[in-house]
């Protein structure tokens, strides 16, 4: 194992430990020095004050999954911007007309959901 | 007296308990439940003339999870009382009472002999920790109910110095 | 006062009723006040709909022995007011008016719940305000309020 | 076991009596399809403090504190209206000084009732910055009546037969500093809110209520006003002294309102001003005399009979209908509230409107849930 490589894999090392404690502290910290409510009726979710009539295993709307379809989409058409950016500016104007044919394919999705109604209520 | 619902914490340093009372002490975020009239006058002491917000206790937050104060303001009938037990259970731990106007406190002008409707004040069932008497009281008399609250929490003017802010004479002696 | 003829004539006619009395709006509020029978009250109503009063409210009175059922209809700009009275504790329920003034759902229901007082062939007869609690008709004459009522009581658990 | 789970996709949702919308502990048992609703029930009695039942048993002097807790927001109007029930029971005539001067608190009072309704249903709405202006002009009223009357909200300043105390000069010098100043505000919440596209789209043709439906469920006042019925109880069945005073009764846009939300807001901003023109023309007859009629017993006890009295509230018709036996404590006492039958048309406003039209209907029917409760 070259020793430079062990280094950048001692860096994220290092990163996802200070990540992982970064997150834990205010957990653990609200655990320890919070006192704590024992009421009753505590853990039944709230609304306005009622017990909930019947559960929450229904069956709803499909526009709910449809919208959040549309959101998916460009929610992983961002993740893909990402290397983009890094490697860009090599060949700008070529970078530039890349990063826009891909979003603009992309967004005939939402052009072709919103011929479809999806937005409709 | 209701005991009150809540298991102390783990942890208790006395010097960590303090500041954690005094950041309280200035958030106290308040839930917004009106049941009747003095539910008007806490409007009026959250709006623009009697700003609660000096106090850090402006928030008014719709949902139990998210408040810290409950403020029972108006009449609480028989069919209502269950309700409000539900939602003081929903509130997350440190979590404390404020009674507003007569009707919370004892019942008030409906509390009489032949009654059939109303619970005679919340302290039947929830541990209240500040009584603010009125019918309804004024927006400043509930001011200075969270403010009692508030010194309750922090030990007043006498332990802590951030608390030593210009209040009616009555209470510099203690 | 000519439209004011017009409706006596009208409710004269109207079946059921047993007694017109014309009362003065200053001193009383009312321009008509009618007993009926509690068959005539539907009656009574559709006629006074079609000539275009509404329901102002329907409420009960408790004389100790006997209970009334009160109905007020008046009109929108020209001040008229109607108000039939019908017996109705000792006698049977009175039928319910829903199908023609939909507003008389909730006051019959109310009744219902202050008083006791049956209604025949409302949509669905459950109390509007009060705690489901049998026999516990406040504003009867003879109630007492119990024990239970007190203000100390609380039960906690979802009625 | 999944699938034998499943049914129809419609659920229960409790808009219950802990919500910031509904103006008190008013809840609302919807049956949702998605955000759709498909049918509402309100369910009432969660601040029933049997008001009727303290009348029957109380003597009439005694019930004095209770009609202005029953509708909080227009409280002096309650308070004026029950001791005119009272007196024309009694047959009692309060001299013309009182009658104006009770006729200018009320319209104060309709002025503050109608300005928390404004900042409150805005801040349904989603805008807040109106909640905190309107708060604001109503506390210059609640300061200007506070000055002889001494409380806030819940006032017994009407006695049978007058008024408690008389008019100070420093009310009458408020009052004439607060109403060109409540017209510049008028006009900043005309062009704050009136023009705004998101207030228009929220509230345009949203709850439409039609003239049948309005007969049908008695709707009054406001809403009513709005379909373009000019029915106003001070000008229809005129009573203290409206006769003298003119003023015009304001439905939305002539008599071809919709009746939907935005002609509701639009009534109730236009009789704020109507409201502070009957102020402006009561100060300025005010005549001289006495505030309290001679020979009126503290405690009256009415001749037996039937007798009713119908008022023009900030929210619609309240009627008192008052039994008496001739002796000091009513037979029965009804209170006709204009809240009760403005919401018993609401099941049939909601079903196939979303969740969020709810809010906007529910806020511009104007409720006070003890008014409806008793």
């Amino acid at each position: 194992m070259p020793p430079h490589l062990l280094t950048d894999y001692l860096f994220v090392l290092v990163f996802l430990l200070v990540g992982f404690v970064f997150a834990t502290i205010p957990v653990l910290l609200a655990v320890l020095i919070t006192p704590r409510g024992t009421g009753l009726k505590k853990l039944i979710s709230y609304e306005s004050g009622m017990i909930p009539i019947g559960q929450a295993w229904i069956q709803f709307g499909v526009s709910y999954y449809l919208f959040a379809l549309v959101f998916l989409a460009f929610d992983v058409d961002v993740l893909y911007l990402f290397p983009a950016l890094v490697a860009y500016g090599s060949f700008p104007w070529r970078d530039l007309i890349g990063i826009f044919l891909f979003v603009g394919i992309l967004s005939l999705a939402i052009v072709y959901a919103w011929c479809k109604g999806v937005f409709e209520w | 007296m209701v005991e009150r619902f809540e298991t102390p914490p783990p942890v208790q340093l006395g010097i960590l308990n303090q500041m954690l009372d005094l950041c309280r002490a200035n958030s106290l975020w308040p839930m917004t439940f009106g049941l009747a009239c003095c539910a008007i006058e806490m409007m009026a002491a959250g709006a623009s003339r009697f700003d609660l917000d000096r106090f850090g206790a402006g928030v008014f937050r719709p949902s139990p999870r998210q408040s810290d104060v409950m403020i029972v303001a108006g009449t609480i009938s028989k069919k209502m009382a269950p309700i409000i037990v539900t939602l003081y259970d929903q509130m997350p731990a440190p979590k404390w009472v404020v009674a507003m106007g007569n009707c919370a406190i004892s019942g008030g002008p409906f509390a009489y002999e032949g009654q059939y409707a109303i619970v005679n004040g919340a302290d039947r069932f929830l541990p209240v920790d500040v009584y603010v008497p009125g019918c309804p009281p004024r927006p400043e008399a509930l001011i200075q109910g969270l403010l009692e609250l508030e010194d309750q929490l922090t030990g007043g003017a006498k332990r802590n110095y951030l608390r030593r802010f210009k209040r009616h004479p009555g209470n510099d002696q203690e | 006062m000519s439209q004011n003829e017009s409706l006596a004539v009208i409710l004269e006619s109207s079946p059921q009723v047993t007694q017109l009395r014309r009362a003065s709006r200053e001193n009383d509020g009312f321009d008509f006040s009618l007993s009926i029978e509690p068959k005539g009250i539907p009656e009574l109503a559709r006629m006074l709909k079609d000539q275009g009063f509404f329901l102002e409210y329907l409420t009960a009175v408790d004389y100790g022995q006997t209970m009334e059922l009160v109905y007020s209809f008046s009109k929108w700009i020209e001040p008229d007011r109607v108000q039939a009275v019908c017996p109705a504790w000792p006698m049977e329920a009175a039928p319910s008016i829903c199908g023609v003034f939909p507003a008389a759902n909730w006051q019959e229901r109310e009744v219902f719940d202050m008083f006791g007082l049956e209604f025949k062939d409302h949509p669905d007869l459950k109390r509007l305000l009060l705690i489901q609690e049998e026999g516990l008709h406040p504003l009867r004459k003879d109630f007492v309020a119990g024990p239970q009522h007190s203000g100390d009581v609380v039960e906690t658990e979802m009625v | 076991m999944l699938r034998k789970t499943l049914t129809d996709d419609t659920f229960y949702l409790n808009m219950g009596p802990q919500h910031p919308s509904t103006h008190g502990v008013l809840r609302l048992l919807l049956r949702l399809d998605g955000e759709r609703i498909v049918e509402c029930e309100p369910v009432l009695g969660y601040s029933h403090r049997g008001h009727e039942h303290m009348a029957q048993t109380r003597s009439y002097l005694r019930f004095m504190p209770n009609p202005c807790r029953m509708d909080y927001l227009a409280g002096l109007m309650y308070n004026h209206a029950y001791c005119l029930a009272v007196e024309r029971a009694c047959g009692i005539e309060a001299p013309p000084r009182a009658q104006f001067i009770r006729v200018i608190c009320a319209e104060l009072n309709r002025i503050s009732s109608h300005l928390l309704w404004f900042g409150a249903y805005l801040l349904d709405l989603g805008g807040f910055t109106p909640f905190l202006y309107a708060f604001d002009d109503r506390e210059d009223v609640l300061s200007i009546l506070g000055e002889i009357t001494g409380s806030r909200l819940t006032y017994s300043y009407c006695r049978f037969g007058g008024v408690a105390r008389d008019l100070t000069p420093k009310f009458i010098e408020l009052t004439k500093a607060f109403i060109p100043k409540l017209r510049v505000r008028l006009k900043d919440y005309d062009t704050l809110v009136s023009k705004n596209v998101i207030f228009i789209n929220r509230t345009k043709d949203v709850g439409v209520i039609t003239k049948e439906q309005a007969r049908d469920y008695s709707v009054t006042g406001p809403n009513l006003r709005a379909c373009g019925v000019p029915h106003d109880q001070r000008r229809c069945e005129p009573y203290s002294v409206y006769p003298e005073i003119d003023f015009e009764v304001i439905t939305a846009d002539g008599a071809n309102g919709e009746g939907d939300c935005y002609d509701r807001y639009l009534v109730r901003m236009q009789e704020m001003e109507e409201s502070l023109r009957i102020v402006e023309q009561a100060l300025q007859r005010l005549p001289e005399g006495p505030i309290r009629a001679k020979g009126v017993a503290q405690e009256p006890a009415p001749p037996p009979g039937a007798y009713q009295y119908c008022y023009e509230s900030a929210r619609g018709m309240l009627g008192i209908y008052l039994v008496s036996d001739g002796s000091r404590v009513p037979v029965r006492m009804k209170w006709r509230t204009p809240s009760f039958s403005n919401l018993s048309i609401l099941p049939i406003l909601l079903p196939g409107t979303l969740v969020a039209d709810t809010v906007a209907i529910l806020g511009s029917l104007d409720l006070v849930i003890p008014e409806i409760d008793r």
